[in-house]
Formats: C-alpha cells, structure tokens, sequence
C-alpha cells in the first residue's frame, strides 16, 4: 500500500478540496416481505457544527428505485442531477424498457469510481434500493467505488452501530411493521452514540407500487438511567 | 445510368424533395444476396443466401452476433454490414459495462439509423450502401427491425431484403399472421421457404444458406450446417409445392417505395 | 479531517491448484474494511472463459473494474476470432491490462486459473502491475503468506532449476485437492482476521465447472 | 419548374438571381409529400396527430414513430424525413437538457423552439451540409400555458393556435379554422384531431396508415404523453363514423 | 566515572534512554518500529440488580495475524474487582499486575477489603502520568463496601462511570447491543446473556475480536469468573486423511564436500635424516 501511494506522487499538487464540508450521516436499509425499506435522519453537519436541519438524503430514482446517501450534500445533489437526466432520457425512450435498481446502482458505481480514478472523489456512500419485476435489490457504493449488494446494509457509523443489530434481528420475511420497529431500533442506537445524528429522521419504503418516503418524526428516546443522575457517585474520591 | 444533375452528391435536393444518392445507396441493398428475418413472440430466426463472388473463393459471412441477445443480417456492402455490426457490438459492450444488462433493442437500432443519417448530410461522406435485419430480445420482448441506408427503421413480424427478395417477401406476407405463436422449429421452417424462394429454381441446401437463432433462454447463435441440412432434408416433401406458387408471385410484385415519405 | 485515499483493502484470500486434468481455484466470501465486515457473501472469483476463471483480492473497486475490462477484451475477442480465449491468452492479457496502470496500478491481488489447450491444469500468479508467472498452484491475499508454506510443503513443485524442465502440475487427485484447499482455508481463517465467512471452490476439468462451498468461522 | 438547369439550384449556398435559395425549396418538398402532421393548441393543452403511412403490412403497429418526446413537458411531431427529424429531435433533448442544467428550471417552450430553428437554420448556410428535408410540430407546457410552434426546413419558426404539415395541410388547415379552439378540451381536441387525420387521408392514392397521437395537457399532468389507448380507439371510431357519415352524404 | 559494564534495572519506572536515539531513526530512515501485540478488542460490563459483570473476547492480533485464539483479558485486581483490557497487551497486563499488587499491599496496610475507587484512582494516576503513551484501555468493575461500581478508563487517564460500558475495537458493535437491550435492575441471568450478546456482536462484527467469550460475574463476597463461557467458533474443517511432512522436501541439485582441515602428508624420510 504505502509504496503504490509513494508512486502517486500526485496527491500534494492536487488543486480538488479533497474533503467535504456539509455532511450526512448514516443511511441504513433493508430488505423486508414487500420491498426494500430505508432510513436516514435530516441533519447536514458542517464540520461538527450542526448546520442544517431538514435535508432529505432519500430520493426515488425512476419508477423502481430508491437512493439514499451520506456524506457530501452538493455532491448527492450532483448524482441526482446526473440520474434526474438518466431517468428523463430512459422514459423519453418509452419504449416499454427502462432502468431498474440494478442498472442505476451499476451506473452510480461507474461514475464513483470514475470519479475516483480522477481523484475527484464525490464524498458519498450510497445506498440503492429497489424492486422492479417482483426482483428486490438494495445495494450500496462507496465514494471510491467499493460496492456489493446484501439483505442489509448501512453507512458511516451504520456500519459500526446498526449491522451488528442487523445481522442479528434481521430476517426474509419482515412484515412492514417489524421492518420499521427493526429500522428505528438502529436509528434510536446511532441517535445515542453518533454526535451528528439527529433525532429527526424519514423512512422511506419502496415495493412494486412505487416509492413513499415519510413526513419527518422522531423517536422516543430515554436518557434517565440512575447512574446517569449523579455520574460522580459512583466514584467519589478520585478526581 | 446517369440521370440527372442532382445525382451525384448526398447533399443536393432534387426538385421533387429526392436524395438521389441515397436512393442508390438502398439500390446496393438490393444487389446484395438475400436475407431474412422473422420473429414470434420469443424467438426470432434470421437467415442468408451465401453466394460465392467465384468458384474459388468462399462466400461472405452475412450474419454476425452483436451480442447474446443480438444478431444481424445484413444485406449490400459487405464491408459496410462489417463496419456498423462492429459499431453494433462495441455499443452493445459500453452498454452492458456501464449497466450491466443488455442494451434494449430499439435504442440500438436507433443509435445505428442516426450514425447512418448522418452519412446523408455530409457532403465528404457517402450513404452506408446496406441494409441490416436486426434481431433482438429484450425486456419489451422479441424485436425485427430492418435498418437501412437512409437512416429509416422499421420494426417487422418478418421480412426480407436483398436480391430477389421480393419473392421471399410475398411468400412471408401470406404467412407472416401466424409467426406470432409459431414454434422455433415453425419459425425455421418458414425461414428456409423463403430462402428458397429467392433461389429461383436452385436447390436448397445447407451450404447456400445461412440461419441464426436468438430467443428467450437462448443466445443468439447461428446454426451448424449439419442441423440446417436435417431441417431442409425433413422439410423436404412440402417444399415442392411452395416452390411453384413462389416462382409465379415473383414478377407480379411491385417496386418497392424507395424511401419511406 | 476526512483525507481522501484513493484505495482500501477488502482482505480475502485466493488460491489455485493445476492438476493433471483439472484445476481447483478457490476464494473466500468476506469483504471487509479496515475492522469491520461489510459482506459476508461476495464472490471473488470470476469466469472468464469456459475454462478460465479469475480470483482476485484486494481492493474491491479495482478488481471489479478490473474483471470487467478482462470480460469486455473477451467479448471483442470472441467476436474476432470466433472462439473462447485459451487460458494463457488470458494470462497474457491480464498481464497486459495490470502493467498498462503501471502508475496508478489496480491494487488487484489476482490467480488465473483453468485449463491450457492441452486441458492441463494451469495457474497463473500476479503481482499487481503485472508480473506474472505460470505455477503449479498458487496463493495471493491477505491469508497467502499463511497458506503458500503449506502448500509448497504439500504440492512442491518441481524446481524451475531442474533439467529437462518437468510440468508444473500438482501429483494430487482432484478430491485431494479440494480437500487441501478446504483444509488450509480453515486454518488461514484461525489465524487471518481478514479471511473468513465462506469459501467458494471452483473445480474446472473436462466436464466443466463445478461448483462447492463449506463454511468458515465468522468471527 | 423554372429553376431546373440553371446551376443556380444545386447547393444550398447559392442564391438564385431573382433571391431564392431553391435547395431549401425542395427540402420543402420533401415535407410536403409527406404524411400529414398536425397539432393543435385547445384551451388545456396541445393535441398532436400523424397520419403514419405504412409501406408494409408486416411492419407492426407503434413501431417508427414520428411523435417523440423531447422534454417532460414538450414533444415533437416530425414530417418528411423521418430519419432527419430525429436528428432535430437529439438536438431538442439536448438543448432541453442543457437549458435545465444551467438553470434549474424546464426550458419555456419559445426558447425551445428558437434553439431548434437555429439548428434547422444552421444546415441551411453551408455548402457541405444539406436542409433538413422535414418540419417539425413542437409542443409544449410551461407556466406561461400551452404552446404549439411549427419549424420548417428553411429554419423559420412560428408560434401558431393550429397547424399543419404534410401532403394533406391545405385540408386540415381548413378543418382547424372551423374549430373553436379557445373552448375545446385536450378530450375534445383528441377527437377532432383524429377526424382531420382520417378526413385528409387519400385512401386512393397511399397506403394504409396509423393514426399516432399525443398530449400535453392539464389532464396528463402537463407531461407529454402519448394518448391513452382507450381515449385513441374512441377517436378513430369517431373519426371513421365521420367519414362513413360523409360518404353517405 | 566508574560505571559498570552491566546497567541494572532501575527500580521502578521505564527506561528512556534511547528515546533520542529511536526518534532518530525512525524520522531519518525510515526503519519500521517493531510490532506489538495488540489486543484488539471487545470488552464490556455492566452493572445488574447485585452487582457488575464483566465480559471480553479471547483473541489477540498483532497486525492482521492473530496472535492468540484464546487470551485472558479479563484481569485480576482484587478478590472483589476485575478488570478488562484493551489496547497494547504487554500495557494492559503491566498496569492491572503493578495496582492490583499495590492495591494487595494497601490491604495488608489496612486489613480491609479494596474499593473499586481506589482501583479506579490509581490506575488513571498512573495513566495519565504517561500521557497516553501506556496504551491501555480498561474497563473496571467490582463491588465493595459501598455497592457495586463500572468504570471505563481511557489509556491518557481519562475516567467514567457508567452503568453499561464498552471498550476496544468491537467497542461500537458491543454498544450497539447495549443501547438496544439495557435495563435498570437486570438479574444475573439476563445479565449475562446480555453481556454474552454483546460480546458476541464484538466476535461477529468486528475482525480485531474473536473466538470465545469470557464472562466475570462479581456480585457482593462473591466472585465468578466464567472463562471461555460461550465457544462460538469451532474450527470449520478438519481434513479426514490428516497431513505428512516427508523429509528431504528441499531438491539437491549437487554435492561437494569441503573439508574442514587440510590433511598433512608427513616426509618420513627427512625425519630419519
């Protein structure tokens, strides 16, 4: 590793901000009975200071498909730019052929590693989600291109905080209700433990008929532990 | 042959609203050997008539594989059918690489009439000179569409193109209602007639035609002539009869329009 | 602050056997980054050609990137030549392919495997600009520097010193060997962090592809 | 024909003494022998119809059409050559694109067609190109309401209420005129625009044709849309009881 | 100067003699440090209904090899307070070995049993006195006269006290489980098996901790540690015919003998001379 980057030699004469400035946290999904359920809460980070408040990071990709993102807002806003032409010139066509989540998670992959390639990253970890022809599909790219697809997945600090719940909990056939108590489950651990989640949140669901995605709510949440009453008694003496 | 002063460039208007170069361009189809296409609802079968320039030599491949669910014919130019099949396959590639799923048919068949538009406005270009049956599977079902010179496409339940195609033309319009839910094994069957019936009088065999198939859990792939010889041998006994009701249609049939208007 | 790094390694272990008449090439599923697991069930091995196939770790985005140039210089070539590419057509081509990013190399860890015209078994091994080697069997990955020892000790291959040069092929039956490979994934997965889940074994011969998987610790 | 044999009328770049440019002329031409076009501009919306002649009867319905989407909310209708009007239509779908790209909003109608007419303008000034040999119908929806325009091969464009284009035009225009079009629904206009179709259609002289026609109107949402199946056959049945009614007559 | 040839040991403390000299090298050549073991880890506790419970994984890796498939990380301090580790092995040892025999001491010193407090106190003191550069991080439980306590202490000698901790690499992963689960007033089962899960998430979800689970349940005059307490993860694959290792594996190209001493011929006759 550190003799290919050596080879680079380009990173320090590199003229791109190689880093983001208003951020997303986690988006997590799933696969559930119908479709594929996904959820993100509406926070934009800039630096640690929390900026904005109702940014909505998932977005219906076409007839069959659903996008989530963290990191870089104007760069989600760009790949949606991208996919907004994508999907006009697809249903322009009306041919009776069009994209499914598949063939946009691929293109979103191709334009990731594209992009990388140029060292022009765009700062995003994508989650695709999708069900066309009763195939459900939910995968996830990360800003260098790195993607597969699985029954679950997560971003950012969903991956360290919520797919350990997933691996456990998660099953084939969650019904509608199990799948959301399943997805807040997750979003009420992250809402605990990371500092730029919000506890303002949307779930977004997509099956055959097409894509809802919610009104923002929060969650009920419980900070009233004893221990967390006094934390010094615990050890009083020491400093 | 020369015919008047608006002849002899892509880029001049007769007075009558013609392009006369590329009306000759769709004449060069017509000097190629023939080829046809049919299609039902899941397959589709495309066939040539393989004429060697001499005794000596080998005839010219006539139908390429664009990809698995694609396949041409191609009648005219032979080395322009080269050219855009070659087009034809590469688009196919980028397509899947980017996507990874098959390019739908249509788009392609569009794709390939506005690259051969474009050669009817240059004036440093000329038409392409051939036509190309297109067959193809996709999401919306199985598709044969026939491109040529001008830039026009059409989407066919069968067709034929070539010299002495009419023929074949006439005997798949007499038929072409029942293609639709006709077998694979029909839809040969009726491939081989009306290769034969281009033949004028000339025995079919396997060595004179060529036959590709492509359909639903089938990649397209052209036939062995071991297997084609089989099908003619046990199509035999009918084709007598068809044979003769071919031959008298043949004259009859009218100029076809030279562009679509 | 968040610094962008053009690579990352996804862990896995690959290995190849050649035989006689087959050849056994195999990968584990995990896909991971850094200390966390991302998938449990990512294939690393990818077909070629009827008898070729190719598997690869290290960075995920490369290797994908990578097959997929391989199966698209495969479609041209069938299209041109009416024919599957041979085993060694497609080591030289690979080869080519990894040393054309000789400066900003795919960080692709890869093994060849298949059978030759001959319908020997054959392996190739990389590095990842291109050099490239024709062996008996091979390891490559994060659990190769666990599992090459092994092998060398049970499959040793005849010394490139020795004259007349003798085949580079494995003695081993074909069970023997998909029961070694099992064996030393096993043990590379007690030991290798970034090894694990499942491994996928490809055994090629004249028949065709067969397909076996068993388990491996998940932890 | 006058000009025949001059010289004056073989490139598009030569003026004729008396101040025509004759290959636009006969680019013209082309688009008049072909099938008729239509559209329409109704009080909701624009109704768009072509008479599609077809050479084969074993070319299937649907397949090479002439009526394309070019924007979510405009569509073209393209007379003459079918293969030179989807070139205008990429330039459209381009231009569209580009227009949303910069700023943010669907490109207004007028701005798509004068950016088309450039182009079609364009093949018109230099010697190694050639006219376009067809005209195209635009239609569109923006927020100053529904807008029909017409560009021809020369490169002009107009914004009209009714137009036509196409061997049947003198006839159809007539039928336009005698509609009130300020009243009349996109519903209605389906309907009318069918009769035209089949009114204008010269079963002597050509081939079979399909009607194709499409929409962009309150009802669709202001997106462009082909006619929905149901509401097509109810017009081409209307429109052929029309006929039968006038034959009788 | 007289200075002996052979330094002792000083008596307590680190030597840092050659810190010039590494920081030298290490910015001049660009000589890789050397490695150590890291306990990359998951370790928890929480506090039930009658006291604390400790849980850790068993692996230990120095890179991406795994070192030790079945280490202890839960340490002694006291017969009433534990400790896990995480962090550089030969530093989580070192600092629970050196004050749990100081905290012995004190209790020879006061004849009474050791609060966690003091524990807690002596070893963030020396923690912090190393500025991080002790790289060990703990979480401490045990139950004294005063109840039962769970500390977590940060390897530059931060401290908290919590009623659920976790710490090492699994850390996030065991949270996950804890943040999901916890409730005031657990008994021991539950208890247990919580830990368990969260433990296990450590094993299954993060690389740096594996293998078994390590359970230490202390509860008031009573201690119970539960080593290997959960087995996960037995080996997947045995092969059947087992394996030999033939000797002369490496080929002998050629031969050629050098002796070692020349072999004198000795002229007799010059001798008679």
């Amino acid at each position: 590793m550190t003799s290919v980057e050596g080879l680079l030699g380009c990173e320090q004469d590199s003229q791109r901000t190689l880093s983001p400035y208003v951020t997303g946290t986690s988006v997590i999904g799933i696969k559930y009975k119908d479709g594929i359920l996904m959820t993100a809460d509406m926070g934009g980070s800039y630096g640690s200071t929390l900026r904005y408040k109702s940014v909505e990071r998932m977005k219906s990709i076409g007839k069959h498909s659903l996008l989530g993102a963290s990191g870089e807002i104007s760069d989600f806003q760009e790949i949606l730019r991208y996919l907004d032409e994508l999907i006009k010139y697809d249903n322009m066509w009306d041919d009776g052929n069009s994209f499914g989540p598949k063939e946009i998670h691929n293109y979103l992959t191709r334009i990731m590693y594209n992009r990388r390639n140029k060292f022009d990253p765009l700062w995003n970890s994508l989650v695709l989600g999708g069900v066309k022809n009763g195939q459900k599909y939910l995968g996830t790219v990360s800003m260098i291109g790195v993607h597969f697809e699985d029954n679950h997945v997560a971003t950012g600090f969903g991956n360290h905080l919520a797919r350990p719940i997933l691996r456990d909990e998660w099953k084939e056939d969650l019904s509608y209700e199990e799948a959301v108590k399943l997805l807040e489950k997750c979003m009420r651990v992250l809402l605990y433990r990371d500092r730029s989640a919000i506890n303002k949140l949307q779930v977004a669901k997509i099956t055959e008929e097409g894509v809802t995605i919610s009104q923002p709510y929060s969650l009920k949440t419980f900070w009233g532990f004893n221990a967390f009453q006094n934390p010094s008694k615990g050890a009083e003496g020491t400093w | 042959m020369f015919r008047n002063q608006y002849d002899t460039d892509v880029t001049t208007w007769s007075p009558q609203g013609r392009l006369f170069q590329v009306e000759y361009a769709m004449e060069a189809v017509k000097q190629g050997s023939a080829a046809i296409g049919l299609r039902s609802k899941t397959y589709i079968v495309l066939a040539s008539v393989n004429k060697a320039n001499s005794e000596l030599s080998s005839h010219q491949k006539k139908i390429f594989k664009v990809d698995d669910h694609i396949g041409v014919a191609i009648a005219g130019l032979t080395a322009d059918g080269r050219v855009l099949s070659r087009y034809l396959r590469s688009e196919c590639i980028n397509y899947s690489f980017t996507y990874e799923s098959p390019l739908p048919v249509g788009r392609l068949v569009v794709q390939l009439a506005d690259k051969a538009q474009v050669c009817t406005q240059r004036s440093w270009k000329r038409p392409y000179g051939v036509g190309l049956l297109v067959a193809g599977l996709d999401e919306s079902g199985a598709h044969l569409y026939y491109n040529c010179p001008s830039g026009n496409y059409f989407e066919y339940q069968a067709f034929a193109i070539g010299s002495r195609s009419q023929a074949a033309k006439t005997y798949l319009e007499r038929k072409f209602e029942s293609f639709m839910d006709s077998s694979r094994e029909d839809l040969i069957k009726h491939a081989l007639f009306a290769i034969k019936e281009t033949l004028q009088g000339e025995k079919l065999t396997s060595s004179i035609c060529t036959v590709a198939v492509v359909g639903v859990e089938e990649p397209f792939h052209i036939l062995d002539q071991k297997t084609i010889q089989e099908l003619i041998e046990s199509f035999e006994i009918r084709e007598e009869e068809v044979a003769d009701e071919g031959a008298a249609m043949q004259e009859q049939s009218p100029e076809p329009a030279p562009m679509d208007i | 602050m968040a610094r962008f790094s053009p690579y990352d390694n996804n862990g896995g272990t690959c290995v190849a056997i050649a035989g006689a008449d087959y050849c056994v090439i195999a990968a584990d599923t995990r896909m991971s980054t850094g200390y966390s697991i991302l998938t449990r069930d990512y294939s690393k091995i990818c077909k070629l050609a009827d008898k070729c196939l190719l598997a690869s770790s290290g960075f995920q985005a490369d290797v994908r990137a990578l097959q997929k140039v391989l199966s698209s210089r495969h479609l041209v070539y069938q299209h041109q030549h009416n024919k599957q590419m041979s085993c060694p057509a497609m080591g030289q081509l690979l080869s080519n392919t990894l040393y054309y990013k000789r400066f900003f190399p795919y960080y692709a860890f890869n093994v060849l495997g298949g059978l030759d015209s001959e319908g020997k078994g054959c392996v190739f091994t990389y590095d990842a600009v291109g050099s490239y080697e024709r062996v008996g069997y091979s390891a490559q990955g994060s659990g190769s520097t666990l599992i090459m020892p092994v092998l060398d000790n049970q499959l040793k291959s005849p010394s490139p010193l020795l004259l007349p040069a003798k085949d580079a092929v494995t003695p081993l039956s074909e069970n023997e060997a998909v029961d070694l490979v099992k064996d030393v994934f096993a043990s590379a997965t007690e030991r290798d962090i970034y090894t694990g889940d499942r491994v996928e074994i490809v055994i090629v011969n004249a028949e065709g592809i067969r397909r076996e998987y068993i388990e491996l610790r998940k932890d | 024909m006058a000009s025949i044999g001059t010289g004056y009328d073989l490139s598009v770049t030569t003026f004729s003494p008396d101040g025509r440019v004759f290959q636009i002329e006969y680019a013209s031409k082309a688009v008049d022998n072909s099938g008729t076009v239509i559209g329409i501009k109704c009080k909701d919306g624009i109704v768009m119809g072509v008479e599609k002649l077809i050479a084969s009867k074993m070319m299937l319905p649907g397949s090479n059409r002439r009526i394309h989407a070019v924007d979510r909310h405009s569509g073209m209708a393209v007379a003459g050559l079918a293969a030179d009007g989807r070139q205008i239509v990429a330039r459209t779908k381009s231009e569209a694109t580009n227009y949303e790209r910069t700023y943010g909003e669907p490109i207004p109608v007028k701005e798509l067609a004068d950016r088309v007419a450039s182009y079609v303008h364009l093949c018109t000034l230099y010697w190694w190109l050639r006219p376009f040999g067809c005209g195209v119908i635009l239609g569109g929806y923006d927020r100053d309401g529904p807008q029909l325009y017409m560009v021809e091969p020369s490169g002009v464009s107009y914004r009209y209420f009714g137009a036509a284009i196409g061997k049947g035009r003198q006839a159809a225009k007539t039928e336009i005129e005698k509609l009130n079009l300020s009243e009349m629904t996109c519903r209605q206009g389906v309907v009318e625009v069918a009769k035209i179709i089949y009114g204008v259609h010269d079963e002597a002289k050509d081939k079979a044709f399909e009607l194709e026609m499409s929409w962009v109107c309150d009802e669709s949402n202001r997106l462009h849309q082909k006619v929905p199946d149901e509401l097509l056959e109810g017009a081409k049945a209307a429109a052929k009881a029309a006929l039968e009614e006038m034959d009788a007559d | 100067m007289s200075k002996t040839a052979i330094e002792v040991a000083p008596k307590g403390g680190f030597s840092f003699d050659l810190c010039k000299r590494n920081e030298m090298i290490l910015n001049k050549s660009g000589v890789k440090p050397p490695t150590y073991r890291k306990t990359g880890t998951t370790i928890v506790g929480l506090i039930f209904e009658d006291g604390v419970i400790l849980g850790a994984d068993t692996r230990a890796t120095e890179g991406p090899i795994v070192a030790d498939k079945n280490c202890e990380k839960i340490h002694y301090m006291a017969p009433n307070i534990y400790c896990c580790g995480a962090g550089t092995a030969a530093d989580t040892e070192a600092v629970t070995d050196m004050v749990s025999s100081q905290l012995q001491l004190h209790r020879y010193a006061t004849g009474r049993e050791s609060r966690v407090v003091t524990a807690l106190t002596l070893l963030k003191s020396h923690l912090f006195r190393y500025q991080g550069h002790v790289s060990a991080a703990l979480v401490l439980g045990g139950v004294d006269i005063t109840g039962p306590h769970l500390h977590t202490i940060y390897p530059h000698g931060s401290t908290d006290t919590l009623p659920y901790a976790t710490m090492g690499s699994g850390s996030l992963a065991a949270m996950a489980m804890f943040e999901s689960k916890y409730k005031e007033g657990l008994t021991r089962d539950e208890g247990i098996k919580l830990v368990c899960d969260a433990i296990c998430a450590g094993i299954f979800n993060d690389l740096g901790s594996g293998s078994n689970v390590d359970v230490c349940v202390i509860t008031k005059g009573k201690k119970e540690y539960l080593r290997n307490h959960m087995l996960p993860n037995p080996r997947t694959y045995v092969s059947a015919k087992g394996f030999a290792f033939t000797k002369g594996q490496t080929e002998v190209l050629s031969t050629k003998i050098t002796p070692l001493m020349q072999k004198l011929e000795v002229a007799e006759d010059a001798m008679e001379e």
